[in-house]
């Protein structure tokens, strides 16, 4: 596809011209973290920033979204679940990183299951429109290149900018792209050799790894019942952090929610580190200790995910997770743990490496 | 696109107490849109999520057959905060149902099959669900012999009392009824737990036979070595699981074993599927 | 408690705490009359007050 | 600090290998600057791993809940000796299944306090005699150590533990010139209106992760309020009012209670200092009841006992 040349001087222009047809989307500055919020008008994306401290799956995940609204009062439509009205114009998404468009491809897979489709999940992902932001700068907590995605990778992305310090090259991906770059103005064509080098050194600038190799091969319950777990789990509060932060979680909860005669079902972000996620009304609990949660989250995520779409792990490198884990449970750590059972069984944890 | 989580609406139109502890309550609902009835086509094994506004919603299984037309029944025990208050629901409510859900019993593996049921307490409902299935006219010669163990605490405990003494006349299925214990001088059927009256009752497994079990964990933890002893393969045990859930169409993650979930792979597996999974249920 | 709440902004004099044995009505009437004419001086109260889920 | 790790290793290899313990809780060296990771030491070769350097914020108190384990060591700075306290106080250990191992503590980093005044990514951090290098990718900077603590360390007033059987030190020197609740004055200066508003703000970023709550010795309850269903107390959403309700009710559950271990603060995700709520009790428990919590196995909480002295001004 083409790629477009944006003077940062006709960026904020082009930007104007969106909201014509758009609502905008992109990281701004609060306090001390960058998160993704909708663009007031004549507010700009914060590009130049490591990464948002949330991952933009909020935008089409919100951890709290009304699904269906009841009446209680007696009447005709006593008790029946109703639609609520909802926003689908469309949406820019700006500046989102291309592993966090990555994860919304994984979590696409969730909610888009083949026998059923969460029409709220895919309502917002379909109005939306993603301009990404090629990543120059990773931090040492990235490992986007050995978690099947990249600081330039293209997946799930609309459109794809790189910095060229006085202006963006803009590599269209999609018809949606496209009519983006059309919408503001922006039509300048270039060629775009300058990306394949910048691409080269961001991806050589990743100096973290995981190694995923083996987490196919490896017999399930062989990792499952491994010993390393309490070890990996000690540590571990149970806090949602780690979930509550991760692009590709979509883990929920449904809820009713009842003021006066009116009621809404409400679902929001739950996390299998939380205790009550599967407890049963008995009282019996399937994961009731906090190894068995810890382990679902890195079984899920590294095994029984990688198994069941092969479309390798669920983790796109981000290093949300490694950066704000309270405790610092590493999943790059765990997944070298996972990924080197048997052959190396214990020694990387034994040495405290 | 059609929104998986929002209820059909439907109308109690029947309640039967079916236990003497008055914690299981059969519940027999109509479609207020005749359309939605076609819509909701299950099979005997799958469940449905039932929906109380400003409450929440449960998973339970089919008590129904899909051979019985213009209704479909639950049968609820009173636990939590959901079932509390459906038991307090009376005839004329308007409430939801939404599915079906699930998979179910396999049906086409257990065509020209000889069916062990074995059931215990209130789990009974899908397996009612099935008998009548299978029992249906058309449906009988397509299936070999048919045996059935059902047990709960005391005969006060047992559901679907009318049908069972049905059952119990026709020369068709082989009823083995059993409770825990009873002071009921009169009690004419018999006495133990599931699984010995199983080892006793039931027939030898071949690979022409096949066993649906369903009933509480501490019963399917016993009645397994008893169906092993019987002759029946890992893959000819049938369990029907239950654990958390919420959404019921494999999104919000709770119900996993590993990599299937149980409200969307299962609730129905086989045994030889179930030992390759880490049984968090 | 109290002292807690008002440190979070709800207004001084909204909350009392009193302690009246079920034989002393008088006391009753006096403290109850009392509380309601100073939260009727504050006004009705706008904080920690939930009317629906402000939710996407 | 070289000096604490070596001393806690040789002290962690003695127990375990007399075996006067079955375990020792402490720290080990972290994969992030700033970060060391809780872990327990089951064999005399690993207690190696052991370290000890101003990045040991995290309470283990926290990690004793319950244990069944016979006999435990654990290495524990000020605050974590009055959370142990508290622990065996509130019955949820005893005294003699531990052997604390302590720690004068001379303050945390603060991990949030140094990102915001370094230039870009962090790349490695070193303290060295009072003084705290920030490494990034382009330059170096060096603080005082003091200008760069956790808020609650700058006005700490029991640095050494104060419980312990085996200590890796001398006592340092307690800090007298402070005023822990000078955060606090400030706020009870505002209106109501004021205050109000400062709680929103405070409060907006929160995602309600727990982390505050988990990260919390003092919140051990096997059903947290927030998780019960039957009743259920408040609701689960995002919204402003259910957010606030969590964090004024589980202050209010720590009332008499918290040390300022500030691992509540230190774990969230995104930065919000809840303990504005935490030390209001606190402050009042000082100027009400003279009760600072954790300080003697012989004394019962502030809301633990009846006094007829008490000051009741506040019942009608």
């Amino acid at each position: 596809m083409k790629v477009i040349k944006i003077d940062k001087t006709e960026w904020t222009k082009g930007l104007d011209a969106l909201r014509g047809d758009y609502r905008l989307f992109g990281p701004v500055k609060e306090k001390e973290y960058c998160n993704f919020k909708e663009l007031a008008k004549g507010e700009s994306p914060e590009l130049d920033m490591p990464n948002t401290r949330l991952s933009p799956k909020s935008l089409v995940f919100p951890q709290s979204e009304a699904m269906m609204a009841y009446s209680l009062a007696p009447g005709e439509d006593q008790n029946i679940c109703k639609e609520v009205p909802k926003d689908y114009s469309p949406r820019a998404i700006l500046g989102i990183r291309p592993c966090d468009a990555k994860a919304m491809v994984l979590v696409h897979m969730n909610f888009d299951n083949g026998d059923y489709q969460d029409p709220y999940w895919l309502n917002l992902y379909n109005a939306s429109t993603f301009v990404g932001q090629a990543c120059d700068k990773p931090c040492g907590t990235c490992f986007c290149t050995s978690a099947g995605s990249g600081p330039y990778n293209e997946q799930g992305l609309d459109v794809l900018l790189s910095d060229q310090g006085d202006h963006y090259l803009a590599k269209v991906l999609t018809e949606k792209g496209q009519k983006l770059m059309a919408a503001a103005g922006w039509k300048s064509e270039a060629d775009g050799q300058a990306l394949a080098g910048k691409k080269t050194a961001a991806e050589t600038a990743i100096t973290s790894q995981v190694s995923t190799d083996r987490l196919k091969s490896l017999d399930t319950m062989e990792l499952h019942g491994a010993d390393f777990w309490e070890d990996i789990s000690f540590s571990c509060i149970n806090c949602g952090t780690c979930t509550f932060v991760c692009p590709t979680c979509w883990c929920f909860d449904i809820q009713d929610e009842v003021y006066g005669k009116r009621g809404v079902r409400t679902r929001n972000w739950d996390s299998c580190m939380f205790p009550i996620f599967s407890v049963h009304t008995t009282g019996h609990n399937p994961r009731g200790t906090k190894l068995q949660r810890l382990r679902q989250r890195f079984m899920h995520k590294l095994k029984y995910f990688v198994d069941k779409y092969d479309q390798g792990i669920m983790c796109v490198g981000c290093g949300r997770c490694v950066q704000q884990c309270p405790v610092n449970i590493d999943i790059r750590k765990v997944c070298e743990t996972m990924n080197s059972l048997d052959s190396e069984k214990f020694c990387a944890v034994q040495q405290g490496k | 696109m059609e929104n998986p989580y929002l209820p059909y609406p439907v109308r109690i139109d029947d309640i039967i107490v079916e236990s003497e502890d008055r914690n299981l309550k059969t519940f027999k609902f109509v479609f207020l849109n005749p359309e939605d009835e076609k819509k909701f086509a299950y099979r005997a094994g799958q469940f449905a999520e039932l929906s109380i506004a400003g409450k929440g919603e449960i998973p339970i299984g089919i008590a129904s057959s899909p051979v019985e037309k213009g209704f479909i029944k639950f049968t609820v025990n009173k636990a939590g905060v959901v079932t509390s208050h459906l038991h307090n629901m009376q005839v004329g409510d308007v409430m939801g149902v939404r599915g079906p859900l699930g998979n179910s019993y396999p049906w086409n593996m257990l065509e020209g099959k000889n069916v062990l049921i074995v059931g215990g307490g209130f789990a009974f409902t899908t397996l009612r669900s099935s008998i009548i299935y299978m029992l249906d006219p058309a449906n009988r010669p397509k299936f070999g012999d048919i045996s059935v163990v059902y047990g709960a605490r005391n005969p006060g405990m047992l559901l679907y009392k009318d049908e069972l003494v049905e059952w119990e006349k026709r020369d068709d299925i082989h009823m083995h009824i059993t409770v825990d214990g009873t002071d009921d001088p009169d009690w004419k059927y018999n006495v133990g737990f599931v699984p010995p009256i199983t080892e006793q009752k039931a027939p030898q497994g071949d690979e022409n036979s096949f066993a649906i079990v369903c009933g509480p964990p501490i019963m399917i933890k016993f009645t397994q070595p008893v169906l092993e002893k019987l002759g029946y393969d890992h893959d000819h045990i049938i369990l029907s699981l239950e654990n958390r859930m919420k959404c019921g169409i494999g999104m919000c993650g709770r119900c996993g074993i590993g990599r299937e979930l149980v409200c969307k792979d299962g609730p129905v597996f086989t045994l030889k599927q179930i030992n390759q999974t880490p049984r968090e249920y | 408690m109290k002292n807690l709440l008002e440190h979070m902004g709800i207004e001084e004099g909204r909350l009392h705490f009193s302690w009246i044995s079920s034989a002393e009505s008088t006391k009753f009437v006096k403290v109850v009359s009392e509380i309601s004419e100073k939260v009727k001086a504050i006004g009705p109260n706008q904080h920690f007050v939930k009317q629906e889920a402000k939710v996407a | 600090m070289i000096a604490y790790t070596e001393k806690i290793r040789e002290t962690a290899q003695r127990l375990l290998k007399q075996c006067q313990v079955e375990m020792v809780i402490g720290f080990r060296a972290g994969s992030m600057p700033m970060m060391n990771e809780p872990c327990f030491i089951r064999k005399p070769e690993d207690a190696g791993q052991l370290v000890w350097d101003s990045n040991c914020g995290i309470n283990l108190a926290n990690y004793l809940t319950d244990r069944k384990e016979g006999k435990i060591g654990i290495v524990a700075k000020g605050c974590d000796s009055r959370n142990i306290v508290t622990h065996i106080l509130e019955n949820k250990i005893k005294r003699e299944q531990l052997v604390i191992i302590g720690v004068p503590c001379q303050g945390m980093i603060d991990k949030r306090r140094i990102t915001r005044k370094a230039p870009g990514e962090i790349l490695e951090v070193i303290e060295a005699d009072g003084q705290v290098t920030v490494k990034t990718a382009t330059d170096a900077q060096t603080y005082a150590k003091a200008d760069v603590m956790q808020s609650n360390c700058m006005v700490c007033k029991h640095r050494n533990p104060v419980v312990h059987d085996e200590m890796v030190a001398d006592p340092v020197p307690e800090q007298t010139d402070v005023d822990p609740y000078e955060d606090v004055k400030a706020i009870e200066a505002m209106t109501s209106e004021e205050k109000w508003k400062y709680f929103d703000e405070l409060l907006a970023p929160c995602i309600r992760c727990y982390a505050c709550r988990n990260a919390c010795p003092l919140c051990y309850c096997p059903t947290c309020f927030v998780d019960e269903a039957k009743p259920q107390w408040m609701g689960k959403s995002q919204d402003p009012m259910d957010v606030r309700t969590f964090h004024f009710l589980r202050a209010y559950h720590c009332a008499g209670r918290c040390t300022d271990c500030g691992a509540c603060e230190r774990a969230c995700p995104v930065g919000i200092n809840m303990r504005t709520l935490t030390k209001k009790l606190n402050k009042d428990c000082l100027d009400l009841y003279g009760w600072e919590a954790g300080l003697s196995l012989d004394s019962r909480p502030a809301l633990d006992i009846y006094n007829p002295n008490d000051p009741n001004e506040f019942i009608k």
